[in-house]
């Protein structure tokens, strides 16, 4: 007449109980935590694909010969690098307008020649590109290129990208380890919620088995419900946490204040996202089916 | 006496204890043959429920060795165990009813246990029930039984299966005369069909009206079994 | 009997019904005296548990008034409800022992909460205790007391705090005939020393051996009290 | 000989069980909560300490006499303006050197001269500092001074200033919203484990009335083991919290990546986040006890 399943009242006791909402609370928290991880690593890939690139001023030589001497010296020397895209030099006249652009505001002023005109011995400027990910020795090539050209320097633009870069790694691995030490935390609460569940039917059981239900029987009924529970806990926390980065990540977004660049995040990161509630359920399955197997032999 | 005289227990040189104390049952000695009948008595304390929880392979001995169906219990594996308990039906004392299963639901629990089909548990269940006058309450909750109620479910549930060692204990404790007698020639009946049958009892009426061999425990010993207490002739199923 | 003549409880036209099933109990009227004496007897299912429950003030009339100790108890609240309960000792058919607690705590229940200091409570409770033979069990748990003994605690509870109505449900189903007569006679102490004492059973023994009034119900009516079935003499105590 | 008010086993379900666990993740989701919205309010009570400086460019003028009275009536009425703590002209010298700084990175070069000299016509600039917190109307002020002076622009240095208080204040706002959420999820667990401690000992709570036992008798119990376990699952949470909060906030700063800057909380942050396990205990006893007289007297 009855589901003959319900030997255990499990949905009495913590186990049947809380099972459902812890699982959607670690659910929740881990699905948030691996999406900061997939941002950071969206935009770790965003920083890594922009080509990295480095520029070398040499000071002002008015000998032309001379000058044109230092440019292809540092050009070759650069080019047989490993790593480098490209190297070239800015042209003089466009490097006059950056420096007027930098300074003058007005168009209609920079019609007329700018405050510096093109009479003025500029430095000669050289943008290094290198392949985006490759392993770049600056101080290196600092020291080969000074003593190339005596005077010439290396601009630090890449500085800012590599702090960023390195705080993207930070960010990632933080919270990818949340993420799996919060996977870790339900593992340890179904053993935990399936040892109080042994124990609160300790009489049951004893009942059950001495009418010849065997460990497979037992087992099966806290493996059932822990999987029917921990399902659409998993569930309702990963909904949960897709709508909070939806509204944390999106709707700054749409306000202009783009703190996270979400729209940058992957299909790979969704569907990594996605199985992190199936991963907890069957995790939890597994793991309550495991412990009370482990219960069941150690009761008598 | 029908059937085939096999041994269904066999305890040599058994004591039981719980934990540190010392042992409630001292060095007891027992065979029970199929279709046997046996009345347990002995003052409230005395181990009654002790030794049957022996018997029914619930508690392990201390000492001694007990066999069960021709097999030493020390070298069955958990998975035999299971299947040896499903041949054995308990009244227990307190009844252990689930209190979140019907009445019918709590008679069938052996039944499903066993792997019967669901037809064949439904009609066996509500025979039981309607033959202890229980067929009106095949959906009462334990809570909402009488004792008495409780106690019938419970013997419903211990003989459902057609065990082959039935133990009761004090299994009309809650239960008046009437109903009492009924259950007794229950007991009788499967006794006659082979079932070997312990009844533990402090009632001194069951003792006299019944002639069966009386195995009685006084401070951890067995003596018996004794010889029918009285010569009253009763029990006409 | 000594004692004043007061009315400690009074059904007037009664019933009692779980849920929507009919009334398990009819237009009962009842009038308990201090220091009066009845069994209550009929068949499993009668209804005599229930009608304890009824005077214990732990389940409310579906029709009628109750009066205890001379209040109505639709009229009382919730906090002079709980001073006339403590009053009210029970013995209950499946004993209600606190399985977390040792015997002594348990039968110290109603002393703490009555407010009783702590000394006063462990003299009376070891004293109780140890007057029923458990006296080398205090501190055992429920689960590692034999069902008699369980009983017995139970018992113990009901008595220790002096109660001035006494409702004892089936109160030696699991106790020897030896232990059984000291209790009929530490009940019988107490309704001579004023409490009100009402003993529900099955048993046509007690009936026979002790002579006071019998409460009869069948199919949810009370007959009586009527005078002592047999004529028997007994109660030493 | 035991403690009287072991009456009710409430260790052994949920409510015992699970108080202390919940409280403690819950305490710790919230302090966590509270300290990022305290870091935030203190980035923004930073942000607003600073003088914010707005700096006006004046197309260059080979008049000195009209310069001078550009400058001057410039001036004149910024200083005027509500809320503006000083303005002044750069001094062309001083500027000159700002340029030679940002286009030349050797110190040799710059003392021969740099790449300019003086000799350059430079725009002039002037540095208006407004008051921290002043409300400034900077498209209004752009009008009056290229009326007053035609060519004349504003700088939007503010600009960046005013987007990362925007973000402060969201930040607060969100965080701090989401610790009184926590809050009040934790109102809510400790009802629902009372309910469930009521029903669970509903058995034990009917024997002890029918011994004479009250409401109030009833529902100390439970409001003195919700204290018990509140408090202590509490204070761990709050230790977890505060720790998560130097490993995330002062590591990265030795590390030298700072992207919080936690060394700005101000005591009184301090003392609301220390505020929050106390809050979470007594709000949990406060509405145990509420809960199980309202329960109890439901009950019968
Ligand atoms: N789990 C246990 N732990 C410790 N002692 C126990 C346990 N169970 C029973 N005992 C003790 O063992 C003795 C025998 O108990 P048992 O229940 O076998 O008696 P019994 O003959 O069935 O008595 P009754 O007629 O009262 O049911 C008693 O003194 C009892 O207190
Ligand atoms: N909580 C309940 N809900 C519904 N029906 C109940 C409930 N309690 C008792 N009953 C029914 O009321 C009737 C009387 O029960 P009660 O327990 O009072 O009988 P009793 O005379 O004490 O029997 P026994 O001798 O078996 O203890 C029985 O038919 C029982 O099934
Ligand atoms: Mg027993
Ligand atoms: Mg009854």
């Amino acid at each position: 007449m009855r589901n003959p399943d319900l030997d255990l009242p499990l949905e009495t006791t913590a186990f049947g109980r809380f099972l459902l909402w812890l699982t959607a609370g670690l659910v929740f928290l881990c699905v948030l935590a691996f999406a900061v991880a997939a941002i950071a690593d969206a935009q770790l890939t965003a920083l890594r694909q922009e080509p990295r690139i480095v520029t070398v001023a040499l000071p002002p030589n008015p000998e032309p010969a001379a000058a044109r001497r230092e440019v292809d010296d540092v050009l070759a020397h650069v080019r047989a690098l490993p790593g480098v895209a490209y190297a070239s030099l800015i042209d003089e006249a466009a490097f006059g307008e950056l420096v007027d652009e930098l300074l003058v505001d007005d168009a209609a002023d920079r019609a007329t020649g700018g405050l510096f005109g093109a009479r003025m011995p500029l430095p000669r400027l050289i943008d290094i590109a290198f392949n985006p990910g490759a392993a770049i020795d600056l101080p290196a090539l600092d020291e080969d290129i000074s003593t190339l050209v005596p005077g010439a320097t290396l601009g630090d633009s890449g500085q800012i990208e590599r702090s960023r870069e390195r705080l993207a790694v930070l960010f990632r691995g933080v919270a990818g380890s949340f993420g799996l030490l919060l996977l870790a935390v339900i593992v340890v609460v179904v053993v935990w919620l399936t040892r109080a569940g042994l124990e609160a039917h300790r009489q049951t059981i004893d009942l059950l088995r001495q009418m010849g239900a065997g460990d497979r029987y037992l087992a099966r009924q806290f493996e059932q419900h822990a999987l029917a529970k921990a399902l659409r806990g998993a569930l309702l926390g990963f909904a949960l946490a897709i709508s909070v980065v939806i509204v944390v990540v999106y709707v700054p977004t749409l306000l202009g204040e783009a703190p996270l660049a979400a729209h940058e995040l992957a299909p790979v990161h969704w569907v990594l996202l996605a199985m992190v509630p199936v991963v907890a359920a069957l995790l939890a399955t597994l793991v309550a089916r495991l412990t009370a197997h482990h219960g069941l032999a150690r009761l008598r | 006496m029908t059937g085939a005289a096999a041994t269904i227990l066999q305890l040599d040189g058994v004591d039981l204890r719980y934990g540190d104390t010392p042992p409630v049952l001292h060095g007891l000695d027992l065979t029970l043959q199929a279709g046997s009948f046996h009345f347990l008595s002995g003052p409230s304390g005395a181990g009654k429920t002790s030794l049957l929880r022996l018997i029914s392979l619930s508690h392990p001995p201390s000492r001694g060795t007990v066999r069960v169906f021709g097999r030493e219990i020390d070298k069955i594996n958990r998975e035999e165990l299971a299947t040896l308990r499903q041949r054995i039906g308990v009244v227990f004392q307190d009844f252990r009813l689930l209190d979140h299963l019907s009445a019918f639901d709590n008679v069938a629990l052996p039944l499903r246990i066993g792997g019967a089909d669901e037809e064949q548990t439904a009609r066996f269940v509500a025979d039981m029930l309607g033959w202890l006058g229980l067929g009106d309450r095949l959906e009462a909750r334990p809570a909402e039984l009488s004792m008495g109620q409780r106690q019938l479910v419970c013997i419903a549930r211990a003989v459902v299966a057609k065990p082959r060692l039935l133990l009761a204990d004090e299994p009309t404790s809650n239960i008046d005369a009437k109903n009492a007698e009924r259950l007794m020639n229950l007991f009788i009946q499967m006794h006659r069909l082979g079932t070997a049958v312990v009844i533990a009892t402090h009632s001194a009426e069951l003792l006299r009206r019944y002639p069966y061999a009386v195995l009685h425990i006084a401070q951890g010993r067995l003596t018996g079994p004794r010889p029918p207490a009285g010569a009253a002739s009763s029990g006409t199923g």
